[in-house]
């Protein structure tokens, strides 16, 4: 009969018309601003720099070695590196960067900085609301507003700053091990040193007071 | 002047300008809407008269004018089907061209 | 003579002069509408309702609309090159000229005119329709039959010739 | 009580046109009432704009439009403020004509589509006692100035010199005229039984009521057949969704306003949403008894409200159909007219003019009702055999 299937289709479309009144696993959509999805744990938007510590303008991990700005396919990286040294977290005297600009308007979000970054130093964030009404000053995020400490970046991506943190600790502890193994050698060699002046000094007829002080020293 | 003598100058000046057209002008269509505008100018006399004559209440005039509106329509769907036909037999409607008998 | 009966009086006579006067076919048309709508006006000034609006509906609503589907189908929508007027358009716009100061001065200065004017008639719809069933049943009767008859007779005209015999023409011209 | 407020629009105009002199009363109150249609129906189509969009979003299970309010606040309104940021952008967009296109005509066409439209709601009986004229053909008024909305379509068409436009403004023009016969036919109807042509006449005709519902002529055999009828037809007259190939945006960008943008779009919008309303208030009147109640015992509340909420739900119902159905073909449209209403609509006369000679009793409802069930089921199946389904024949005009 004619008009049947008519009324077959508006009973569908009456029943998603109400439906959508009374059960709320028909509406998909999220009302935004006001809900968020949970964000997936591989969610990635834009670099940040990561720091350690409480004061980001020492902890940077950042040694300003400029590979992520010579990587950056759209050039969106700008660093100036400093003319002094300070530490970094292995204690070794290192280059920072005076300055650190990402134009994050023309970065695409690629990753590619992270990648090549051989000092775990820049991650991406997940932070996407970061619309301005300057759209030159407001999104050219300079040193200040991409450090994060690295406890941040812990909460945000907990696989992979685990990862990166036993690379860091991988580092710091062979450096440490290579300190040690310095220090031990030098220690040894002084020792030896010592030994052999020892000798000599037993040899001699005057002898030394250092030794004594120097085994608690070297444990 | 007399409303009536209003409306039959008015009429008498659309007929002239129905004929005039429909004289003057080449296009078949634009024939036809002369012809009509005739009509209509035969009509608007019609609905004067019936209006400002002796019996309005004969409605003559008035049916007369319906009869005639009925007509127009006939006329102009035979009309402008004459018109097609013709354009597709000779791919013109210019009525100067349209004068062979020959197909 | 009220002033609004002039007004119209003048747009209708000025949509007919440019619907017989301009060059493109499609901008007559849209002015003949605009005539037909001043001649419905008058009809509702001489209290003749039911014919005015009769009038929207058939001339505006229907023959309005069909000469611009002819005029379409034709191919005529664009403003032709050569003259639009006839070889003897002088004659015609003279003898037009003729019938108007005839009628003009028949019309002026007839003694048949009567003088004053009579009270408005009710012609409501209810009394047409008694007329119409009682008093004009029989040409209502033939109007319909002209009417279907006309109809028929369109589309046969405007019918396309059969494919059998459009074929054969096809034939013969090659 | 009930009665004043009923008709507090009335003795308001009353009392408003009785401070002037006696000479420019009519002239007053006309200029009042069409005030009232000037701000009460483009509110309603401002309303109607938001409640479409949200009631298509509800039946894709989405919100649609929740978020405008009241503008610097939070208030949100459920989004019914969403008509102000539209129409403040569509009248302030930039006008742009085409350079080939024909001017003065392209100018025109909005402003003809919608002087008969509003001039159509000048016979519409909103409420009691609330018809603008009253005038003795109503009816014929009503079909009268809708003819004129298709020389306007045709302006808009064949001006904008664009293919889509005039493809757009021929379908539309063949689709009015198509769905015009159905729709008169299925009001001849009312007119034959109601014997009046005017439109409050045939809704005090509807305005009595037995066993406390109202006779409305939706209620009858040929009524019903009737009132689907005009449903459709109208449908089809409003452009809208499934006959809406006039400006079909996946074939033809948007018809014949293509070339229309800023304060002419917004009036062809206008012109086209209220086109729609007359033709369903004519609906309303016609066969939903007009501003009367259905049932008797709630008669009190105002009849304009009857109208209004009548009218929204015909809205709704349309929204409805725009949700769930597909467009029609061309030819499915043409055959769906001619082949289908017009006969259905033939018999349906017929089968009012029996129902007006037989006797008021239970025989009538059944001869009506089988001769209008035997023919809907012989034209539907008609309708249904002659598809078609094969390659299609083109035919191109010459």
């Amino acid at each position: 009969m004619l008009g049947e299937q008519i009324i077959k289709g508006m009973a569908v479309t009456a029943r998603n018309f109400f439906g959508s009144y009374v059960s709320k696993e028909r509406l998909t959509t999220v009302q935004y601003p006001e809900e968020h999805l949970a964000q997936k744990e591989n969610t990635r938007q834009f670099p940040f720099l990561v720091y350690d510590g409480d004061n980001w303008e020492k902890g940077l991990r950042c040694v300003a070695c400029q590979i992520c700005e010579k990587e950056c396919p759209p050039k969106c990286i700008y660093i100036v590196k400093s003319k002094d040294k300070k530490p970094d977290y292995k204690g070794q005297p290192q280059i920072y960067p005076l300055t650190f600009d990402i134009d994050i308007s023309v970065c695409m979000s690629c990753q590619i900085c992270v990648e090549v970054c051989p000092f775990e130093s820049i991650k991406m964030d997940t932070k996407f609301e970061l619309s301005t009404d300057d759209r030159f000053g407001g999104l050219l995020l300079t040193k200040d507003k991409l450090a994060k400490p690295n406890s941040y970046y812990q909460e945000m991506h907990p696989h992979d700053a685990a990862e990166s943190d036993a690379v860091i600790a991988a580092e710091k502890a062979k450096a440490e091990a290579k300190a040690k193994a310095t220090a031990e050698a030098k220690i040894k060699a002084e020792t030896e040193a010592k030994a052999k002046a020892a000798a000599v000094a037993a040899t001699a007829p005057i002898a030394a007071p250092a030794p004594t002080t120097q085994p608690p020293a070297a444990k | 002047m007399t409303p009536l003598q209003a409306c039959l100058l008015i009429s008498a000046l659309l007929f002239a300008i129905g004929f005039a057209g429909a004289v003057t002008r080449r296009h078949a269509i634009l024939v036809l809407i002369g012809i009509e505008l005739m009509l209509n100018a035969a009509n608007l006399n019609l609905i004067a008269f019936w209006r400002f004559g002796p019996h309005p209440e004969a409605l003559t005039g008035f049916i007369f004018v319906l009869f005639s509106m009925a007509m127009a329509g006939a006329e102009a769907a035979v009309g402008l089907a004459l018109i097609i036909a013709i354009y597709r037999h000779k791919k013109t409607s210019n009525l100067d061209e349209v004068k062979e008998l020959k197909g | 003579m009220p002033p609004f009966f002039i007004i119209t009086g003048i747009v209708t006579l000025l949509g007919a002069a440019f619907a017989m006067s301009l060059r493109n076919l499609v901008h007559c048309a849209l002015a003949m509408a605009v005539a037909f709508s001043g001649i419905a006006a008058l009809y509702l000034q001489l209290d003749a309702q039911f014919v005015g609006f009769a009038e929207i509906l058939v001339y505006v609503g229907a023959i309005a609309i069909l000469i611009v589907f002819a005029i379409l189908l034709t191919r005529s929508g664009e403003a032709p090159e050569k003259s639009v007027l006839t070889s003897g358009w002088m004659a015609g716009i003279a003898v037009s000229a003729m019938v108007f100061t005839m009628l003009g001065w028949a019309v002026l200065n007839s003694s048949a005119i009567p003088k004053e004017t009579p009270p408005a008639p009710v012609a409501t719809v209810k009394n047409v329709g008694d007329a119409l069933m009682t008093k004009f049943v029989l040409p209502l009767e033939i109007i319909g039959l002209v009417l279907t008859a006309a109809m028929i007779g369109a589309v046969i005209i405007a019918l396309k010739e059969d494919s059998q015999k459009s074929k054969s023409e096809d034939g013969g011209q090659q | 009580m009930f009665d004043k407020f009923d008709q507090i629009f009335v003795t308001a105009l009353h009392w408003l046109v009785s401070f002037l002199p006696e000479g420019l009363r009519p002239f007053v109150s006309a200029l009042i009432c069409i005030a009232f249609v000037m701000s009460v129906f483009p509110g309603v189509f401002a309303l109607t704009t938001v409640l479409e969009r949200k009631i298509l979003g509800r039946i894709q299970n989405r919100y649609g439009p929740n978020r405008v309010g009241i503008p610097f606040t939070k208030i949100r309104l459920c989004g019914f403020g969403q008509f102000i940021p539209d129409g403040i952008k569509s009248l302030t967009k930039e006008d742009i004509v085409p350079r080939a296109a024909d001017k003065v005509v392209h100018f025109l066409a909005p402003v003809v589509m919608l002087v008969p439209v509003l001039l159509a709601y000048a016979v519409l009986p909103f409420g009691k006692h609330m018809t603008i004229t009253d005038y003795d053909a109503g009816l014929l008024f009503f079909f009268a100035v809708g003819g004129a909305v298709e020389v306007s379509v045709f302006m808009a068409g064949w001006s904008s010199r664009n293919k889509y436009s005039l493809l757009g403004a021929m379908r539309a023009i063949a689709q009015m005229v198509s769905y015009e016969i159905p729709l008169i036919l299925s009001a001849v109807t009312v007119v034959m039984v109601v014997g009046s042509l005017n439109l409050s006449e045939i809704v005090k005709h509807q305005n009595n009521y037995t066993f406390g519902i109202a006779h409305w002529h939706v209620f009858t055999p040929w009524g019903l057949v009737g009132f689907i009828l005009f449903f459709i037809a109208s449908l089809a007259e409003s452009n809208r969704t499934p006959f809406d190939l006039p400006e079909a945006e996946s074939e033809i960008i948007a018809g014949y306003f293509t070339e229309y943008s800023g304060f002419k779009f917004a009036l062809f919008f206008l012109g086209e949403y209220l086109g729609m309303f007359a033709i369903i208030g004519l609906g309303i009147t016609l066969f939903l008894g007009g501003w009367t109640s259905p049932v008797s015992f709630l008669t009190w509340i105002p009849s304009y409200l009857w109208f209004l909420s009548k009218l929204m739900t015909i809205v709704f119902v349309f929204i409805w159909i725009r949700g769930t159905l597909p467009r029609l073909r061309m030819d499915q449209l043409m055959n769906f007219a001619w082949k289908f209403m017009l006969p259905l609509a033939l018999i349906n006369i017929l089968v009012a003019g029996i129902w007006h000679y037989m006797a008021a009793d239970w025989p009538r409802w059944l001869v009506c009702s089988a001769i209008i069930f035997g023919a809907y089921a012989i034209l539907g199946r008609g309708l249904m055999q002659n598809q078609n389904f094969g390659k299609r024949i083109y035919r191109y005009a010459e």
